[in-house]
């Protein structure tokens, strides 16, 4: 297709900016290299918005279907006759959806880092990173090949360690970044093997491919891999469910989530960009991309489903209880993130069916808006009280007002407040949830009820609460600061007018979706009741939080602790790993294998003290021997008569 | 092209060291070989091609068969397929590397850039070898070196170490006699004359008794050179105890001698046997791999955590091998490239670091990244390489033996590959640790008087290194191309084998 | 016929000839110095091995009691290129001695009775060479004559060799008794094997054996070196071995043939045994002569490898590699002797760090360590390989592993002096010594060969056509 | 004569054979061990003499033998003797025990 293969540039001109400042970005251009990331970004956005035009409304439907177009098709490396990673350029609906996402955030936090990393010692190499990040996630996306999938994959994970790691010279944030790429390589492991199963089973590694041979009820393919079994599981569902640990590690799902909180350790930008609205929903856009497998594989679904669920509910408990801005928002991400799964996990493939599947997807469009635009809010609060602690901040209403309202927008936004965009997306959700599954759609409100809850705790303990009388370096920031929160702001609360539906579905045919306004009535209010609760508790200081705290007692220490995840893995990696397999692995080797080395050795040189008295230096002795070693061999061949 | 250029030029190039008065002289002709040897390397590549091209698709190219001792039929045979040309690229980038690293060596220069120079000779000899004689003369010619070079030039338990390793290899190779002589009194058992002709024997039929008698010899002999558990333990102390050069050479090509003969010697040779004890070699590999994971896990010195991580890596090469499938195959070629480079920058980026802070244990180190930014991002690069970053080397290499791996469905196998794929974990929680002490933190050690980024040679030397690593992680197929035909051959052999039984 | 006997005794009468020039300068009670002597006993030598190359041809004398052709003149003649190059190392030693012309007149004396030995046709002729090269040997064990250990050396070299004599007689005796022939070339058609003829040959293996210091009967050789002046070591270590190894390996082949398979076992078990003690000994010696000693007593297991492969592939194997280990040995000992005789010292300790002030010498050293341990390039790794591919062939891999972990084992301590000279730091290293013309190219020749044996294939070509 | 076998008189040269090799093993003098082995060459000697007589009569092989190993004999005791004579210079003493200190 060439008429889209300018495609190739939004990918190139991130990798030529990378190159050109990670090379020069140290001391040559170190001034500029703001402005150069930023222009190029620009570029970058603007080609994106374009191929949004183009794919949508030109080029990419036919017959009403959204089909999908392969700009670019290499072989990258060649595995065997029918098995190689291709690197290509494919455009789907959704593919087209996160190229646009990622550029605009991606653009949007160029711009806002141009005021907020200003002096920083590493400004171009922080430019470098974030061109590197935007060249792999957009990469990502894009893929043809699900092993292109994973090389991007671990492209974004290594984006994200170098820029959690940021601040290298702090202790914690090299802790964060380690912990961050360490779990989301566990999570991999499980998604590289998850690839060996399906490309063994269906023979390639071409997306495409893979799922018509593998959803094609006659193919041998499938045969193969329904019948051929691993503990009374199909390969299917092993191999479904083993990719689907890597998407949850990516997009921090409840087990592998507690790298997410700790990833706030780098500058607030990248949390905005790598940490809510791109990388961490590169798990959902996996298991989108495969959906129609997933959809195939009712197994593998469900677990998709009440991991997501799961994944919703308990990290919006945590968030109640935190009093880190960033970490509440993390944690909310993560909460939003499970909503997206197990929108996903709730959905069917064709027609109305797939409405968890278009929500789950507008949802990642909205969530991209509405959470960039709170993390680079609270990137704006940060830069100004230099400090992430809520209980330093408190009646910031007055000082920062384009903040504020940024901030609320963003608020009323993920807690599906109409008209903001985050109702309609959530309310899909739920919708999709409540057709297919009573439990998850419970969970589903009862954490948007939480959601709604502790954002405005949030909201009203930054802003409102008492006032504090601070001596402040600036002001509000810098109009480079302010743009992108205005955009953004802006872009969250029209999000939600997007026909979605009309894009974005399993089986790429567009469907009419309606909110059922009767049937939303009943989460809105809980949110409304939950934000009134808040405005109770938090508007003014006052006792009342402490009091339920403690009322709750175990309850709120359990999630105040996180549920203890932290600690039961530092238990397993430093208690069993350490102390169990590594520290004997290494004696085992010192002491046993090489042991045993030295162990023949010493063996020789004994062997050799004792047998020194042989060279007694007797003369009769050495005859003695001399006549004994002629018996001895008389003896033995002539006495035995050794027979040849 | 002549074959025979390629020890022709280091055996020169020693000798014109040798002839050498003063330290520059020594350096100027070291580079000037070095510099050589790679272009002798890259014409080689080039030349390769173009026979491809042209469509001679004989199995060796450029052969050149002199008799050298005709009554025992044991002639000088060379000559080169993707494989050997892959490998003779990865020795002239590591040698270079090395001379430049060593550039400003003090101590009795002259010898160390001979001894370095001559160690390339067996590299190269070895890699062009197709008389087994030849090969392991060459092979037996790249261990004495290495005891000197650690010996005299090294650190720590220098002594022991350089001891071991030498007594180590030499076991090895002296496995490695036994299991060619083997070979070659039963070949052509039906009378007529004995060969040690690699690419004759491959045609004749070698007995299956004699083949599974001789096969552990030849692939454990061999093996020892590659690291295979549990004949590793001369790598950790011997990479460690080595100067900077020497450990890039011996990590980067010495180790790569055992996967190649692996490779080209058992397997090739004793296709049979080599089916037979797949699953013995598996089941090595597999503890190699995730054992000597876990062991690098526990170290303190960047030395150390490098070398145990060669066990790790070098565990892959022969898992690929015994795997036994062409894509595994590829997939060890291109691990021993990958591992060459990669651990060749990580011990040159360690050396350096030593140069400047006189300590090697991470712990001690710290916020390197504040004072000496190049050696750090190299650091981190070989690193990042080692844990298996796409668009670095180790990644497709490692991608292609797991792939390859996972085509035998056999569950033995399966679980072998899945227990490999898990060290990428371990590898991951290592390498982060050891960059997080040492090049990340906070700035340890603020007393060292001239500490500087690094000089116009180290730089040269690791840019040399990454553009290895970048053009195989980056653009893997010209890889491909260049050793799957020779992989191809191999398997080939190995399937026809197993068919014939 | 005289014609005849001047060509085919060229060899020993060239070194007759030498000896009786010397024997009548002493007699002539001549002014020469020593420095003279040497000079021209050295070039004499040179002569006398160039000559060596000329005028060879195959034929036998005194009714096949004198034998040569073209393999044996061969072995004789690399016997007088290792006197040459003894000589010319022993210089430094020599120059200040009072008694050169005896020493050379009692060395070349051995030589004599080695080439006689081994153009032996006959018993009779053979124990004749044989007491011709043992008795002066043992004289000039005793050559330091003012140095305790010498004595003690030449007391034990003497008594145990009269006692090997009286063995080996036994044994020929015997041989005599059952066979009633002592003619190498009839001999082979009355051994049958019995019970009395094995007894006998297990005797006469054993006088070998105590030459060629196998072990049990090897026990002499470490005490003996330590205790001879080193160029008498060398001399013992190299030269003797070889003539009594060419002997060895002929006789086996030919005269001993019939009774093959059984001592084909002896040699597999006496083998084994060589190699093991050889290099269990020498791992803990210090005493760098007595190092050599019980190295070459492994060099001498190895050897026994190669001949048990008994075949043309061994003989010439054998030769082949005795031409390298004259070559290796030499110059190992060539070091060793010249520092021991300017300096004194013969410990290991005292080679501390000597490649710093000696680069030379201990560039020689090592590289003639590392021929003898058989690494590549140096000849010596072809000479081992051939020796155990021909032990090989008869398909016995327990022989061959053992062997090849000997090698092992014998890597180690030659790689331990290596290592002292070249790693290990001291305060009393041995200063810096001027290397006199003579030593230092004995050296270089020795340095030569080992270098170049193996990339020059026709002189194992030639070895192995000659040795059929 | 003839009605001697050969049988005893082989026995009485291996037992002087064996009585030299006791005197080599036990004697501690240098001079008395030097003369144990002259003891066992004359067993030798007796060997050859008698095989010849008995068994070939028609050469003169064992005979000729015989004679010359009574002559190297005198020339290995010389030699040895001579030997003795200077270790007795060095250590005093021509007892064996006292020529050990070349050891392991």
């Amino acid at each position: 297709m060439s008429h889209l293969s300018y495609i190739v540039w939004i990918l190139l001109l991130p990798l030529a900016n990378f190159a050109l400042l990670g090379l020069t970005g140290r001391k040559l251009l170190k001034g500029i290299s703001g402005v150069i990331g930023t222009s190029v970004l620009l570029v970058v956005a603007a080609l994106a918005s374009m191929a949004v035009y183009q794919y949508f409304f030109v080029y990419g439907k036919l017959d009403g279907i959204y089909h999908l177009i392969n700009v670019l098709q290499f072989e990258w490396l060649k595995f065997s006759p029918n098995v190689s990673i291709g690197m290509g350029v494919a455009l789907d609906p959704i593919s087209v959806m996160m190229l646009f996402i990622v550029s605009v955030v991606s653009l949007m936090v160029h711009v806002f880092s141009l005021g907020y990393m200003k002096g920083e010692e590493r400004f171009g190499t922080y430019y470098a990173f974030l061109s590197l990040f935007t060249f792999s996630m957009l990469s990502l996306v894009i893929s043809t090949n699900i092993f292109q999938i994973y090389i991007f994959w671990e492209l974004v994970g290594i984006s994200s360690y170098l820029l959690i790691g940021f601040y290298y010279d702090k202790p914690s944030a090299v802790a964060a970044s380690k912990k961050a790429f360490i779990v989301t390589r566990f999570a991999d492991l499980g998604f590289l093997v998850g690839i060996l199963i399906l490309s063994f089973g269906a023979g390639t590694l071409d997306i495409h491919t893979l799922i018509i041979r593998l959803t094609t009820v006659q193919s041998p393919q499938l045969l193969g891999m329904t019948t051929s079994s691993f503990l009374g599981i199909s390969a299917l569902t092993w191999g479904l469910t083993l990719v689907f640990i890597g998407g949850a590690g990516k997009s921090a799902m409840f087990p592998l989530h507690v790298w997410l909180p700790d990833a706030m350790e780098g500058p607030t930008p990248i949390s905005a960009l790598i940490h809510a609205a791109t990388m961490v929903v590169a798990g959902v856009y996996l298991v989108a991309r495969l959906f129609p497998l997933y959809s195939f594989d009712v197994s593998s679904l469900n677990i998709v489903a009440y991991v997501g669920a799961i994944s919703a509910l308990l990290p919006a408990i945590i968030a109640c209880t935190q009093n880190d801005i960033k970490r509440v928002l993390a944690y909310s991400t993560i909460s939003q993130i499970g909503y997206m799964m197990f929108g996903l996990g709730v959905s069917g493939y064709s027609g109305e069916l797939g409405l968890g599947y278009m929500a789950s997807m507008f949802h990642l469009f909205t969530h991209a808006f509405f959470k960039s635009l709170l993390f680079l809010c609270a990137g704006a609060i940060i830069h100004l009280v230099q400090s992430n602690d809520v209980k330093d901040m408190g009646g910031l209403r007055k000082l920062m007002p384009i903040t504020h309202i940024a901030f609320l927008v963003g608020c009323l936004s993920i807690a599906g407040i109409p008209p903001f965009s985050g109702f309609f997306s959530k309310e899909e959700i739920l919708s999709a949830a409540y057709q297919s599954n009573k439990l998850i759609y419970g969970v589903g409100v009862f954490t948007s009820m939480l959601t709604a809850f502790y954002m405005f705790r949030l909201y009203f303990r930054i802003f409102h609460s008492r006032a504090q009388n601070r001596e402040l370096a600036h002001g509000e920031g810098s109009l480079s600061m302010k743009l992108p929160l205005v955009v953004l702001a802006v872009s969250a609360t029209l999000a939600g007018f997007v026909p979605f539906s009309l894009f974005v579905t399993p089986d790429h045919a567009p469907i009419e979706a309606h909110v059922d306004l009767i049937f939303s009535i009943f989460p809105v209010v809980l949110s409304v009741a939950a934000i009134l609760f808040a405005a109770r508790l938090y508007r003014t200081q006052n006792a009342r939080p402490a009091k339920i705290a403690t009322s709750l007692g175990k309850i709120y220490r359990f999630a105040y602790r996180k549920f203890y995840f932290d600690e039961i893995y530092l238990f397993v990696s430093k208690k069993i790993i350490f102390n169990l397999i590594g520290r004997p692995a290494a004696w085992i080797d010192k002491h046993i294998v090489d042991g045993l080395m030295n162990l023949l050795a010493a063996t020789t040189v004994k062997i050799s003290v004792l047998i020194k008295g042989f060279q007694s230096g007797k003369l009769q002795n050495y005859a003695v021997y001399f006549f004994a070693g002629i018996i001895g061999l008389a003896a033995l061949f002539v006495y035995f008569r050794q027979s040849p | 092209m002549n074959l025979s250029l390629l020890i022709f030029i280091p055996l020169l190039t020693a000798f014109v060291i040798l002839l050498c008065r003063g330290e520059k002289q020594v350096r100027a002709a070291a580079l000037a070989g070095g510099v050589a040897q790679m272009l002798a390397g890259f014409i080689l590549l080039v030349a390769f091609w173009q026979e491809r091209e042209t469509g001679n698709t004989t199995q060796m190219l450029f052969q050149y068969n002199h008799q050298w001792f005709s009554p025992l039929q044991i002639n000088y045979h060379v000559g080169v397929d993707g494989i050997s040309v892959a490998m003779i690229l990865l020795t002239s980038f590591v040698v270079l590397a090395g001379i430049l690293v060593s550039w400003k060596l003090e101590k009795m220069s002259k010898e160390f850039f001979f001894l370095l120079i001559f160690l390339s000779i067996g590299a190269y000899g070895y890699f062009i070898s197709l008389d087994l004689f030849t090969l392991f003369f060459f092979l037996e010619i790249a261990v004495i070196p290495k005891f000197l070079l650690i010996g005299i030039w090294g650190s720590g338990k220098k002594q022991y170490s350089a001891m071991k390793l030498a007594l180590m290899l030499m076991g090895g190779s002296a496995m490695v006699f036994v299991g060619l002589l083997g070979l070659y009194f039963n070949t052509n058992a039906a009378g007529g004359l004995h060969s040690f002709d690699l690419t004759q024997i491959a045609q004749m039929h070698i007995p299956l008794r004699v083949q599974k008698l001789f096969f552990p010899f030849v692939f454990g002999g061999f093996g020892v050179f590659g690291a295979l558990f549990p004949f590793h333990t001369w790598v950790p102390d011997g990479h460690s105890s080595a100067p900077t050069a020497a450990s890039m050479f011996l990590a980067g090509i010495s180790m790569k001698l055992g996967g190649y003969g692996c490779l080209r010697v058992a397997t090739y040779l004793m296709p049979d046997a080599a089916h037979a004890y797949a699953p013995v070699i598996i089941v090595l590999a597999t503890i190699a791999i995730i054992y000597g994971a876990f062991a690098t896990m526990m170290q303190t010195d960047l030395k150390y955590i490098n070398a145990y991580s060669s066990v790790s890596h070098c565990g892959f090469v022969l898992l690929g091998i015994a795997m036994l499938t062409q894509t595994s195959i590829n997939g060890a070629v291109m691990q021993m490239v990958s591992h060459g480079l990669m651990t060749a920058l990580f011990f040159a980026a360690i050396g350096m670091i030593y140069d400047r802070m006189h300590t090697r244990v991470a712990a001690q180190l710290g916020g390197l990244l504040k004072i000496m930014p190049f050696i750090s991002t190299v650091f981190v690069l070989a690193g990042l390489c080692s844990l298996g970053l796409p668009g670095l080397s180790g990644f497709v290499a490692e991608a292609t033996v797991f792939m390859g791996a996972w085509q035998n469905p056999d569950t033995l196998y399966r679980v072998a590959t899945i227990l490999s794929c898990a060290s990428i974990v371990v590898t991951a929680v290592y390498i982060l640790r050891a960059v997080g002490q040492a090049i990340m933190g906070p700035l340890k050690k603020t007393d060292q008087g001239n500490v500087g980024d690094a000089s116009w040679n180290e730089k040269f030397a690791a840019v040399i290194l990454l553009a290895g690593i970048l053009a195989i992680g980056v653009a893997p197929f010209w890889l491909y191309k260049l050793i799957s035909p020779a992989a191809e051959v191999v398997i080939q052999h190995v399937t026809n084998a197993v068919i014939k039984n | 016929m005289t014609n005849e006997f001047y060509v085919l005794m060229k060899f020993e009468l060239l070194v007759a000839l030498i000896i009786f020039i010397l024997l009548f300068m002493k007699v002539g009670s001549s002014s020469w110095s020593n420095k003279k002597v040497l000079v021209a006993v050295n070039l004499l030598l040179l002569v006398n091995f160039v000559f060596g190359f000329f005028m060879n041809s195959d034929g036998t004398l005194f009714g096949e009691m004198f034998r040569t052709n073209k393999m044996v003149e061969l072995q004789k003649n690399m016997l007088n290129l290792g006197a040459l190059i003894i000589s010319a190392q022993s210089y430094s030693w020599l120059k200040n001695h009072a008694h050169v012309m005896e020493f050379y007149m009692l060395l070349l004396s051995t030589l004599l009775g080695m080439f006689f030995m081994m153009s032996a046709g006959n018993f009779l002729m053979f124990y004749l060479g044989l007491e011709l090269s043992t008795i002066p040997l043992a004289a000039i064990c005793n050559f330091d004559l003012e140095k305790r250990q010498s004595s003690e050396a030449a007391i034990k070299f003497i008594i145990l060799s009269a006692l090997s004599s009286a063995l080996l007689l036994f044994g020929i005796s015997l041989v005599y008794g059952t066979t009633g022939t002592l003619n190498f070339s009839e001999l082979p058609g009355h051994l049958n094997g019995s019970a009395l003829q094995l007894f006998a040959f297990i005797l006469i293996l054993a006088g070998f054996a105590f030459k060629i210091s196998i072990v049990p009967f090897h026990l002499w050789t470490a005490d003996v070196y330590e205790g001879s002046p080193v160029a008498v070591a060398a001399y013992l270590s190299v030269i003797s071995k070889a003539a009594f190894l060419f002997v060895f390996t002929s006789v086996l082949y030919t005269v001993f043939k019939p009774i093959a398979g059984s001592w084909y076992n002896m040699l597999f078990l006496l083998s084994v045994l060589t190699m093991f003690t050889g290099n269990l000994f020498a791992v803990r010696q210090n005493n760098l002569k007595r190092f050599l000693a019980f190295s070459s007593i492994t060099q001498m297991g190895f050897i026994l490898v190669g001949i048990s492969g008994s075949n043309q592939m061994g003989y010439a194997s054998v030769v082949y590699f005795l031409l390298i280990y004259i070559f290796s040995n030499l110059g190992a000992f060539g070091v060793v002797a010249f520092v021991s005789a300017v300096t004194g010292k013969e410990n290991m300790d005292d080679y501390k760090a000597f490649y710093k002030t000696n680069p030379f010498l201990a560039s020689v050293l090592s590289v003639s360590l590392f021929s003898l341990a058989g690494i590549p390039p140096t000849a010596g790794f072809f000479g081992k390989f051939f020796l155990i591919m021909a032990g090989a062939e008869r398909g016995n891999y327990i022989l061959i592993s053992i062997a090849a972990l000997n090698m092992i084992i014998s890597l180690y301590y030659y790689l331990r002096v290596v290592q002292t000279m070249f790693m290990e730091e001291s305060r009393a290293t041995i200063e810096r010594l001027p290397v006199n013309i003579f030593a230092k190219l004995a050296m270089l020749v020795c340095v030569a060969g080992i270098l170049a044996i193996g990339f020059v294939p026709w002189i194992y070509h030639y070895i192995y056509a000659l040795s059929l | 004569m003839n009605n001697v076998p050969l049988v005893q008189i082989l026995f009485v040269s291996t037992g002087l054979f064996f009585i030299g090799m006791y005197g080599l093993f036990s004697r501690r003098n240098l001079i008395t061990i030097l003369m144990s082995i002259e003891l066992m060459l004359n067993s030798v000697n007796i060997n050859f003499v008698a095989f010849n007589k008995y068994l070939y009569t028609t050469q003169l092989n064992g005979v000729i033998f015989t004679i010359f190993i009574i002559t190297i004999a005198a020339a290995e005791a010389a030699v040895a003797i001579a030997i003795i004579i200077n270790l007795y210079r060095s250590h005093h003493s021509i007892d064996v025990e006292d020529a050990g200190e070349l050891k392991y």
